[in-house]
């Protein structure tokens, strides 16, 4: 019966004093949209970011000529090293290879292969590249003829790509913060041009939460309102905008983004909760009556 | 919380408990104006009292100190033997359901019809949908206002706003009813029947104190008076010259015959309109 | 625009031109309550006019009409000659700073001062500051409030909140001035005092309405009486008995005298008391 | 005189009907603070991908042994290409320095330049790029060998510098969008908790301008407090997070961004005039009494 009773309760504010709900509504739907866009862009570019720094490599040469047994002490020593992810090894001519496919005709009118066998590493951490440079240089074996991690385009990667994620970091938790702020205030605000009824509802004898949970279901209601409208947009925008522009940057390896269904779930719960808890907590300031 | 239960929390006080004890209770508001002096006084259980005084002379920071609204800044107040002072924050809704008050300035909910603003003074307490179903009519039947239960605050008359203050601190049938000059909006029939109806309130043992300018019903009320003039007890008495006796419907008689209006509307209509027809 | 052009503004119809006409004025509210039904009558320059009836007659109804805070559905209302109703909504300031309105609700704003509500008045008719500051003392030492210059609206009793409003509209003496339930928290004593300042701003020219219960008050002062009974028009009458050279001091004890109240604050106390005394 | 009372007028309406305003102010400061962090961003975003675009190239390759008069007639073909940003003359020589620079190894034991000459064109518009190989292509000049535009490279950096560009433009958009519907939401809050007020003031014959004056003046005063604090923690955050930080990625190519003091103007000029607009139009709705 209560909970009816509070339910009820909720329904008529929305449907009375719409003015304040409404605009409560309106800024989470806002929000709310602007973070369903945000989040997966976030996601795309940290994790083209990742991409990117995967690439970067550490190939090792061999000495022309270097014993087996020279080789596989080489392999070992480099297989003892940290942050070694995964290790290749290429062939001279797999290297003269490659290479000719890079640039025909340069290699075109080669007679003999001027190139050496060597081992391509995959650091596990990126930024941890050139210490393994650094180690294999320091008390080199036998079988190393030269270490080159390309540390000026190396750097430019590591910077760029560490740049990118910072910022993006930086900017989703300052969206997310001022998200929660936005709203937040707004139902303040909301609640504040409601505050002589809530004066008058304790005056009457009605105790704290009974002012109170028609607020927090009212709340509930308009996040839930608020954030479904989101999601439908998102939806809308998400058929009619992204899924055709996919299809033309399809040449892009497309990272991983987060599933809509479960973007959708997220937003919804951080909408009613934010929306719920924020209309509670700022009752409090009136119920001191 | 079942209706019964809270009239207990009232009765439970040895009967000779005063319900309001005031004791040399002294409020003076930031910025310096005396709201009440050094007042004491008791009002015991049943009594009708009627609280008089010229504008601005405290009357309505009575109320205000009675319902918590506002605490004293010395002395002591008691309902029913509890001191408010030290009441804790988490007792004061179950003080204020014991106690029904009829605002001056109404207090309605913006947001709610007629008949919300009335049931939600039921709804506070606890009590059921039926049983709202049934007294909320009833009250609103009885201060007049049958026809305009869907109307909101704002589509009432200054005097429909009032009897809908009126219908709400009667509804749940507090063992204390404080009226704050419920009659201000009101013309002189329409004032002797809800004077009427908080005195047939008070004869089932409500105990009622009622502000109000309205020296002439006072007078006629003859029942006991405290008059406070900017912020002192001026005076404190009893009128004692009343039968305790009398029916509300004696009552109504002779409170009609004594102001000189007829019982029924269109009677009244011609005896008010005569003083100014012959001379 | 300068202090005095506004007054000319009515000043400058024809004298045999009524200051307020309606004819056949019909008000119904959505939801069906009647306001008023069929309404005319006239009221010419200089008069005294009460509007009473029982609660819920339409008597705010009519001051609503008259400010063109509603519109009519039926009939015209003219004010000096202007039809309401074809006015356009741009010449609507021009005709509420030509009339003085006390609201039955006071409609005081929240976040002003006494002195700054009263003051508001002026600046809207783009008042000097030298003059505000110089009136608006003025009219709150008439109506009683010289202490509480600086309080909010909140921090007043009603009474004093119903004399800031009675300030309000007369501090820039309005042409038209209209009284909803101007006494109706007030004390026999402050009221009479109210009803004195609004007979002699009355002597001065200004058609003066008052919309008012107080019926001992109505009966008393002798002047037009315009009743209304559910929103139609009941009797329109003129008192007739009353000199109209009587001065506000004469009138203002002869008030005093047939309401049995002193003229000082302490025989009224007496006074007051004598009836519950001895019987 | 009028002047000084709708100053004063604000300000009475600012120091007691504080919550309102401060909520006004709070919203402005939030969507200030954020888009002050975006602009750079984006601004910096589109600039890099700009760069990168400007990267795309053409290469025409001279057939080996053309006569001079072949080779001026090939050049001034290219010339007359509509879209040719910028064109430069490579002879074999350099062709093979710069490679023996980028890959020393391969190029060390080379007899012979196996290299020909070249042209490079620079695209005025990136997007345009295939269309120049293209033309080339059809028809082609006596001296020309081959045309190498590196299609599938090319295609990669302008599809996804193009969906780069797309994306931070959507989200400015979208961030503009929602901030003036996020302050003119606040704003239209803040109004309706005194539209009683408002009333009154009809009621007591103000005209609407002579109401709505001071709450115009209100809104710009909002504005600007609210601006003004953005701005400074903008500075704030410049200073103690930005600049360090600029330091440690000072191998990138940093793209120019708007200078703060263009970006704090335009910041405050912008909430100045979303604020007093937004109030005056809100007020439109409760001046109908
Ligand atoms: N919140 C407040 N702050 C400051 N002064 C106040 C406040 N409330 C009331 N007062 C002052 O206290 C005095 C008593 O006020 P109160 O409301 O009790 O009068 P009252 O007897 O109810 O008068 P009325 O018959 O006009 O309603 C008045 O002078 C009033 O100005
Ligand atoms: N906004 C409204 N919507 C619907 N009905 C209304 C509205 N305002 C007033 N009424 C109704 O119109 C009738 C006349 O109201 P009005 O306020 O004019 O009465 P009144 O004579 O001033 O009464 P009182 O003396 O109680 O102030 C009443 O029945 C009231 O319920
Ligand atoms: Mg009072
Ligand atoms: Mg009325």
């Amino acid at each position: 019966m209560r909970i009816g009773f509070f339910l009820r309760e909720a329904f008529r504010a929305l449907s009375r004093s719409a003015a304040p709900s409404l605009a409560a509504m309106l800024t989470i739907l806002i929000t709310a949209l602007v973070l369903g866009v945000f989040i997966p862009v976030v996601q795309a570019t940290t994790g083209t970011a990742n991409e990117v720094r995967s690439r970067v490599v550490v190939d090792v040469y061999v000495k022309d000529g270097a014993s087996d047994a020279d080789k596989a002490a080489l392999r070992a020593r480099i297989e003892q090293l940290p942050n070694v992810g995964s290790l290749q090894y290429i062939s001279k001519d797999q290297a003269l290879a490659q290479m000719k496919k890079k640039n025909a005709q340069a290699f075109a009118l080669l007679g003999s292969n001027p190139l050496p066998d060597s081992f391509r590493i995959t650091p596990r951490d990126p930024g941890g590249v050139n210490a393994i440079a650094d180690s294999l240089r320091t008390n080199p074996p036998a079988a190393l003829d030269d270490v080159r991690n390309r540390r000026r385009d190396t750097d430019r990667i590591l910077s760029a790509t560490g740049l990118v994620k910072l910022v993006t970091a930086g900017l989703a938790a300052l969206f997310l913060i001022a998200s929660i702020a936005l709203v937040a205030n707004t139902i303040r605000l909301s609640i504040f041009a409601r505050r002589r009824e809530v004066e008058v509802m304790r005056l009457v004898g009605a105790t704290n939460w009974f002012i109170r949970w028609p607020f927090v279901i009212e709340g509930m209601l308009v996040g839930l309102m608020g954030g479904t409208l989101a999601v439908l947009l998102l939806l809308i925008g998400k058929e009619t905008f992204v899924d055709p522009l996919a299809h033309r940057f399809a040449l892009l390896a497309a990272p991983s983004t987060i599933s809509f269904t479960l973007l959708a779930v997220l937003l919804l719960v951080a909408c009613v909760a934010v929306s719920a808890i924020g209309s509670g907590v700022t009752l409090r300031r009136f119920l001191r009556v | 919380m079942p209706g019964g239960s809270r009239e207990q929390g009232l009765a439970r006080q040895r009967r000779d408990v005063p319900v309001v004890a005031f004791r040399d209770v002294t409020k003076v508001y930031d910025g310096g104006s005396v709201g009440l002096e050094k007042v004491s006084l008791e009002i015991g259980r049943g009594e009708f009292v009627f609280l008089v005084g010229p504008t601005g002379c405290g009357k309505s920071t009575c109320v205000r100190l009675l319902m918590k609204e506002i605490d004293a800044d010395a002395g002591e107040i008691l309902i029913s033997g509890h001191e408010l002072s030290t009441m804790p924050r988490k007792k004061v809704p179950k003080l204020r359901r014991n106690v029904g008050v009829v605002f001056q300035d109404f207090k309605l909910l913006p947001n709610r019809t007629v008949y919300d603003n009335v049931a939600y003074s039921l709804q506070v307490i606890g009590e059921s949908r039926e049983s709202i179903r049934r007294k909320v009519p009833d009250i609103l039947r009885l201060v007049g206002l049958s026809t305009k239960l869907h109307n909101y605050p704002d589509q009432l008359s200054g005097g429909e706003q009032q009897r809908v203050s009126i219908a709400r601190a009667f509804v749940n049938h507090p063992p204390l009813l404080i009226a704050d000059e419920p009659t201000g909006n009101l013309d002189p029939e329409t004032s002797i029947g809800i004077m009427q109806l908080i005195y047939r309130i008070n004869r089932t043992g409500t105990t009622v104190v009622v502000a109000t300018h309205d020296r002439e019903m006072v007078d006629k009320m003859r029942r006991r008076v405290i008059e406070l003039r900017e912020g002192r007890l001026m005076r404190d008495q009893t009128g004692g010259m009343y039968s305790e006796e009398e029916s509300t419907v004696e009552f109504a008689a002779r409170l009609r015959k004594e102001l000189g209006i007829g019982s029924d509307a269109h009677r009244e209509h011609r005896d008010h309109a005569s003083p100014l027809i012959t001379p």
